[in-house]
């Protein structure tokens, strides 16, 4: 019956828009013939699922952690690590706040971290040049791996942040704040400010090596735009790679997939980074290269080099 | 024909089984309820202590450094309901003594189902309405006002609540009986004067009855609050802020990351027990306080 | 002595004058607060139509949703109401009924009943958030039925079983005591005077009852939200009803799904504003369907309250 | 007492006696004979030191009554006396109102049945004894189902025989000629009179050994309530008729014997002609020259 | 309508009798001095050609009467023939059902106020008459509220005026002895006989100068019966007072005039004892002696 032919894939929000893409133009490529449901219940709930065997393939918009592989090798589930796109979190203000056009770490991590709560309320808090307004904060929910990332990018610390900041899981909605609020500074996925960037300013955002880089595609690729820019990834359980189904899907996603990224404004690899993932695909390569431990501005490049545990 | 009334019987006696068997279907919700919501919430009790969970000021359940207050958010629960009450019961009161008392027959069966429609809108229709319409309309009165508040969505669910107290209310207005009126009307009384002095007065329990029902509503709104109460757990009793109620957080976690066995996916058992608690209160209150009124004819 | 009498009447009616401008002035309070609420319908109403007037088309209903946003349509989502629908009431409406008649009609007056009735009250007052907790514990994991039309249906039969049985109550007691007498003194029994008089005279009742509790439960987002249904969807279920043999099938209960609200909310959050516009139309067709069940609703109570006249 | 005895329904039962009260009849002449053959009439149903109780109060106290085969009595007494709950003892309607409790008994005669009594079983009481209401109520359905409604729950199928019975029915309550064109319609449809002929009519069909009235008239006007009253002076040829009334003038026309009761007691009872010429009792005279009630 | 009506009296006619039986009445004396007082006492209100609707349904029809000040006057007729339709003119209570409208004229008197003319507030009416009802109503406030009402209702603000009336106004019901302890318990918790009389008292407080009677008594056993049916004797000295009765031998028992009415018309009116001996028309008497009704 038709549940048989039905492809199970869960988790991240923030990669939904990707696969959901892919499964739109897949299922229509197979003529309805194969049924792919792409759910949102973030990626921590995606693994929960994937670990208990119950969907094929995981959206995640971080690596697996050493928590969820012990689930999963409990429950004797393998998988297949693939990243799959970039995003770029992007830090926002409203147009009217002339006096930032950029910012450092440093300065996020005043206005952000734990200590600042209560503390950090004005701007010129964070740096005298800037003026005596309020300072008011948006962010995504802290519930979301774009919260995570952000956290550990800038306090150091996964999910370590004030709690004072007006949050929402739907991103649009702090699109709205920033943009009634002259005051106001939010951060989001980059798919966001593409789609709203006419009423908001994004900010270039000092990198490592002390450049201040605007976000865009290509300073995502060539890894200037750090270390903001982040890989998203797929999970593939081993088991269901062997369905054919499930395996034309995936080779649908690696060999096609980069269009559809650039349509739900992410940025796809560069054309051989897809490649590599597909050749690891094919060859079955299971486990992480990550091993449960978190990192911050790596490129894909790096990552698709790295050996799997 | 005895053996015939002997197989009615004996058909009569099975059936009501079976309809006793679905009345205590209720029994088996509730119960299912509260064993669901302890289950799960053990867990994390173990690791919070409950003085904490009651005394703490800071709900972050998903910070590097957690804390489990629910002050916070039952702050945000007890403000935004209160907001909605403060717009639902006046005006519920006044629509449902308008339209029992005052309003002809025909304008009462015409008005009153589009009155109901306001309680039928589904909630996240409510929500972008708190959110894109509702604040930036209260924005041309109160510039201050964040794009996130407790005030707007407190008074959408005030007018989604407005047809349940009122509609409760009018009922219990109307079975007020006709010569208790007449007695008064019979005194020179006019409308005005019978429906505030008799009428309400002889209605309190359904009244209250009413309220009750409406503090439910408002108490357990998630979708409205969720889009536009700007979900920041924030101990404040000013409505001009942005806050979190317990429904908010509790679909927040739904839609995010969580894994399941984290403290953070206990947490949201624990505030939907604490929720239940207060709702259970506020309906005990209520059925004492209609107790006590309930005048007998 | 006239005189006297005469001046205590002018004072009195003086203060008839001021009296009856009380009465005025709340009639016109009453009126304005009865305009304004119901001018908030109208404006969220004609608000959604207006931003979402580009979408209302053929194509809306008959497309899967899509990441572009003109593509997108209802089509799982409104199959999916109507299949989560029909789960509610297969369910909700046997089980609420049958309370309702114990109760009603059953029930002596004993703990066991006291029991039941503070549970309905209680019920009717639970937070729809936590009947998705409820389903997630019970049917998600306990049960393992998974985010199914199966759970969705059940979660919101649960939801609205208290509205059915305080509904079917209501129509119940609407029967006058003289028709049930009626019925026992030629010698009915107690199912007798129920299933032949009771349940008969009161359908319009428990139907009406019935409507408005799916109209509750259509819009109902928070507790599928929290069963964790949010999901892309672009395909139908399995069709209940197909052309072999047993002609119907079950397995569609087990199916994934979407719902109307659902999609809305997964719309709105898109970051291309087109999808606002999808978002509203389907905001006012979702909206629409609910003022239709109430319509539906207050027209099955006009006809049999016309038909029934005791 | 056992509730597997046959019960005689219909007019084998009681149609000897019947005939030899006809035959009385016959030789006299108006009212006089009917006052004669009421005397001879054999019992049908005799109430012996019968107690009701509305939870704990006491609506019925001790009540000692001879009911008349194919008479009619009538109970009068002012508001609140009891007669109403009186008259549903005899088909046990009060096993319907929790906390109520017979003691003393009612036996039906021929067959010593006590009405009563605990295991009896009240529907089947409420198959021999029919009733009629104060307002008239018929069910939603139409003329048709419901005078065939007694009959459908006792079992009967024929299409035939049912369609029989409610003919007979119908022409008994003298409501054939007006309503034959339109069994069809509601029964709602009917004017007040009509309804309450229907009503009886409904109660007629099973062939009851005794009809129970409970101030059938008063939400009646003029003309139909006369129309009752001629229609409860023919039912006395076929039924035992007990009927309760506010109307003294009433019960004076329909009645053969009328019972005095007040508070709960029954104050006296005689033949209707001696009541209202010439009461045994203070109390009775004075309710019925209107001194109270 | 006018083929159902076997009673053809013209109003015009029945006015013209009216008048005649007054005068004659006066010779009369053979009675008591209530009487004769009452023949004296002035007119305190007058029907003219009286028509009231319910929509399309004509329930009275030209009604003339004269209602004598400090007398009590009775309307009797059978269930439906208009008595509470038309007592219920006289304090524009009918004002409160839509759709119901007033045809001719009841002038009050000594000021010639038409108490159904649009122009007059109905409000003013009501505070001039009094009404008890049928079924006691008392507020759920406590005893003293309740006959409070009226004065607060009217804006009466002083504290120890308001008291002083109420006294009065229990006094005057016969009320106050039994409950001047429990001012302040609820009025439902008193007797049904106690809460009429409360009614009465509230009815009191205000000074009417016309009391009407719905029935007062058909809610109450025999025994609170007697002690209204006293009280409105008493009363009589006080107010003007109209009572609808069902029963007939209430109405000989406490009014002064009687007015008999049949489908909507007013048949016959005159001195009570002249009604109950001596009725002018077959109607009446045939009513009275309870061949109908
Ligand atoms: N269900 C009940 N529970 C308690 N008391 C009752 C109930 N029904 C009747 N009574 C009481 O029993 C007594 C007798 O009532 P019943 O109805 O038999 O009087 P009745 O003679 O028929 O009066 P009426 O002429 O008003 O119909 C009354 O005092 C009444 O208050
Ligand atoms: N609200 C109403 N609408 C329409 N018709 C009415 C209304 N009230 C009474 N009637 C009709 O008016 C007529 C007179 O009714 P009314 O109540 O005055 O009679 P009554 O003499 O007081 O009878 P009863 O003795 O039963 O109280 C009746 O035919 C009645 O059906
Ligand atoms: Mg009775
Ligand atoms: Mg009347």
């Amino acid at each position: 019956s038709a549940a048989d032919a039905t492809i199970k894939v869960d988790g991240s929000s923030t990669v939904f828009p990707i696969t959901e893409a892919v499964a739109e133009e897949f299922q229509i490529s197979k003529r309805g013939k194969v049924h792919v449901t792409v759910g949102i219940a973030g990626t921590g709930g995606g693994f929960k699922k994937f670990c208990r065997g119950e969907t094929d393939i995981s959206d995640a918009s971080r690596p697996i952690t050493a928590a969820e592989m012990a689930a999963c090798a409990q429950a004797g589930i393998k998988y297949i690590e693939l990243p799959i796109a970039y995003d770029a979190l992007t830090v926002v203000v409203n147009p009217k706040a002339t006096w930032v056009d950029q910012i450092t770490i440093a300065e996020l991590n005043k206005m952000w971290s734990p200590a600042a709560q209560g503390v950090v309320t004005q701007w010129n808090q964070v740096n005298s040049k800037w003026p005596a307004a309020k300072l008011k904060l948006y962010g995504p929910g802290n519930d979301s791996g774009t919260f995570d990332y952000f956290t550990e990018a800038v306090n150091g610390k996964q999910k370590s942040s004030r709690g004072d900041y007006t949050a929402s899981e739907d991103d649009n909605v702090l699109v709205q704040g920033v943009e009634a609020d002259a005051n106001a500074m939010a951060y989001f996925g980059y798919a966001y400010y593409a789609a709203n960037s006419s009423k908001m300013k994004a900010l270039k955002v000092v990198n490592s090596a002390g450049q201040a880089v605007l976000p865009s595609e290509a300073a995502v690729l060539d890894g200037s735009y750090n270390p903001f820019s982040r890989p998203l990834f797929i999970y593939v359980n081993a088991e269901s790679a062997k369905k054919p189904d499930v395996r034309e899907f995936v080779e649908f996603y690696l060999t096609k997939g980069a269009s559809f990224v650039k349509e739900v404004k992410y940025v796809p690899f560069k054309a051989g980074a897809y490649a590599t993932a597909l050749a690891h695909f094919k060859a079955g390569r299971t486990g992480t290269v990550f091993n449960g431990v978190p990192a911050v501005g790596l490129k894909v490049e790096d990552l698709l080099a790295r050996e799997a545990k | 024909m005895l053996r015939r009334l002997r197989r009615r019987k004996i058909r009569d006696r099975v059936i009501e089984s079976l309809l006793l068997l679905s009345g205590l279907f209720a029994v088996f919700i509730t119960a299912a309820i509260v064993y669901i919501l302890v289950s799960e919430s053990i867990p994390f009790f173990r690791h919070i202590r409950l003085v904490e969970f009651f005394t703490d000021t800071m709900w972050t359940p998903m910070f590097d450094s957690p804390r489990f207050g629910i002050l916070p958010l039952l702050a945000g629960t007890l403000v935004t309901t209160f907001v909605a009450l403060c717009v639902a019961i006046p005006c519920g009161i006044i629509i449902a003594i308008y339209l029992s008392e005052f309003a002809p027959h025909r304008v009462r069966e015409v008005v009153k189902p589009f009155l109901e429609l306001l309680g039928a809108v589904p909630t996240v229709v409510y929500g972008y309405f708190a959110l894109m319409m509702v604040t930036p309309f209260l924005r041309h009165f109160l510039p201050d006002l964040p794009g996130f508040n407790m005030l707007s969505p407190g008074l959408v669910i005030g007018i989604m609540i407005i047809p349940y107290i009122a509609s409760v209310s009018e009922d219990a207005m109307r079975s007020v009986p006709n010569y208790m009126r007449e007695g008064s009307y019979a005194m020179g009384a006019t409308r005005f004067q019978t429906a505030v002095r008799v009428v309400v007065p002889g209605a309190i329990s359904g009244i209250a009855a009413a309220f009750i029902l409406g503090i439910s509503r408002a108490v357990g709104e998630t979708m409205v609050v969720a889009v536009a109460g700007g979900l920041q757990p924030n101990l404040t009793w000013n409505p001009m802020e942005s806050a979190a109620t317990i429904t908010a957080f509790i679909v927040q976690v739904s839609l995010g990351d969580l894994p399941h066995d984290s403290i953070g996916y206990q947490s949201i058992f624990a505030a939907g027990l604490t929720l239940m608690v207060t709702t259970l209160i506020f309906n005990i209150a209520g059925f004492m306080l209609t107790r006590r009124f309930r005048e007998v004819y | 002595m006239a005189g006297a009498v005469e001046t205590a009447r002018a004072q009195l009616y003086a203060s008839v004058g001021r009296r009856k401008l009380l009465d005025r002035l709340f009639v016109l309070l009453g009126m304005c607060i009865l305009f304004a609420a119901l001018l908030t319908l109208a404006v969220l109403f004609l608000n959604l139509v207006h931003d979402g007037a580009g979408r209302f088309g053929w194509d809306f209903f008959t497309s899967f949703p899509s990441r572009i946003a003109t593509r997108a349509g209802i089509l799982s989502a409104w199959v999916g109401t109507s299949l989560v629908m029909l789960v509610t009431v297969a369910v909700a409406m046997p089980m609420g009924v049958a309370a309702a008649i114990y109760l009603e009609e059953y029930a002596p007056k004993n703990w066991v009943t006291a029991i039941i009735e503070i549970n309905v009250t209680n019920l009717a007052g639970v937070p729809s958030i936590i009947y998705g907790l409820l389903a997630l514990g019970l049917f998600v994991y306990k049960m393992s039925l998974g985010e199914s039309i199966a759970t969705a249906g059940l979660t919101l039969a649960l939801l609205i079983l208290p509205i059915v049985i305080v509904a079917t109550r209501e129509a119940l007691r609407a029967v006058p005591r003289s028709i049930r007498e009626a019925a026992y003194a030629l010698g009915a029994t107690q199912w007798e005077v129920t299933a032949h008089h009771v349940l008969p005279y009161s359908t319009g009742g428990i139907l009406t009852g019935m409507i408005i509790g799916l109209s509750r439960a259509i819009g109902e987002t928070a507790p599928i939200i929290t069963i964790g249904a949010l999901a892309f969807i672009a395909f139908l279920p399995t069709p209940p009803l197909s052309g072999d043999f047993p002609y119907v099938n079950f397995t569609w209960l087990s199916d994934s799904f979407t719902v109307m609200p659902i999609q809305m909310f997964n719309w709105v959050s898109r970051p291309d504003p087109a999808f606002q516009v999808n978002a509203a139309a389907a905001g006012a067709i979702l909206l629409g369907m609910t003022l239709l069940m109430n319509g539906v609703a207050i027209y099955v109570r006009y006809r049999f309250r016309k038909k029934i006249n005791w | 007492m056992t509730s597997e005895r046959p019960l005689k329904i219909g007019p084998e039962a009681g149609e000897a006696e019947d005939r030899a009260v006809q035959m009385g009849a016959v030789h006299l002449s108006g009212d006089e004979a009917r006052r004669n053959a009421a005397a001879a009439a054999p019992i049908k149903a005799r109430a012996t030191n019968l107690d009701f109780y509305y939870g704990n109060f006491q609506a019925l106290k001790s009540i000692n009554i001879d009911i008349r085969e194919k008479q009619v009595t009538a109970l009068i007494g002012p508001s609140g006396c009891g007669k109403s709950t009186f008259l549903r003892c005899f088909n046990r309607m009060h096993d319907l109102t929790p906390g109520t409790r017979y003691e003393g008994s009612i036996t039906l005669f021929p067959d010593d049945t006590n009405l009563v009594a605990r295991n009896v079983d009240p529907i089947e009481v409420r198959m021999r004894i029919g009733m009629v209401f104060q307002k008239p109520n018929p069910f939603p359905k139409s003329i048709f189902e419901n005078v065939a409604y007694g009959l459908r729950v006792s079992g009967r199928r024929s299409r035939v025989g049912i369609a029989e019975e409610v003919e007979k029915a119908l022409r008994h309550a003298a409501l054939w000629d007006e309503v034959k064109d339109r069994l069809d319609s509601s029964g709602l449809s009917l004017s007040g009179g009509q309804q309450q002929r229907l009503c009886i009519a409904r109660a007629l069909a099973t062939r009851p050994e005794i009809l129970l009235f409970d101030e059938p008239t008063s939400a009646l006007d003029p003309i139909a309530t006369a129309r009752i009253e001629e229609l409860i002076a023919t039912l006395r040829d076929e039924v035992t008729v007990i009927i309760v009334t506010h109307n003294m003038q009433q019960a004076a026309r329909v009645s053969d014997y009328t019972a005095f009761m007040y508070l709960g007691e029954l104050v006296e009872f005689d033949a209707t002609s001696r009541i209202f010429t010439n009461p045994g009792k203070k109390a009775t005279e004075d309710y019925i020259t209107g001194r109270y009630g």
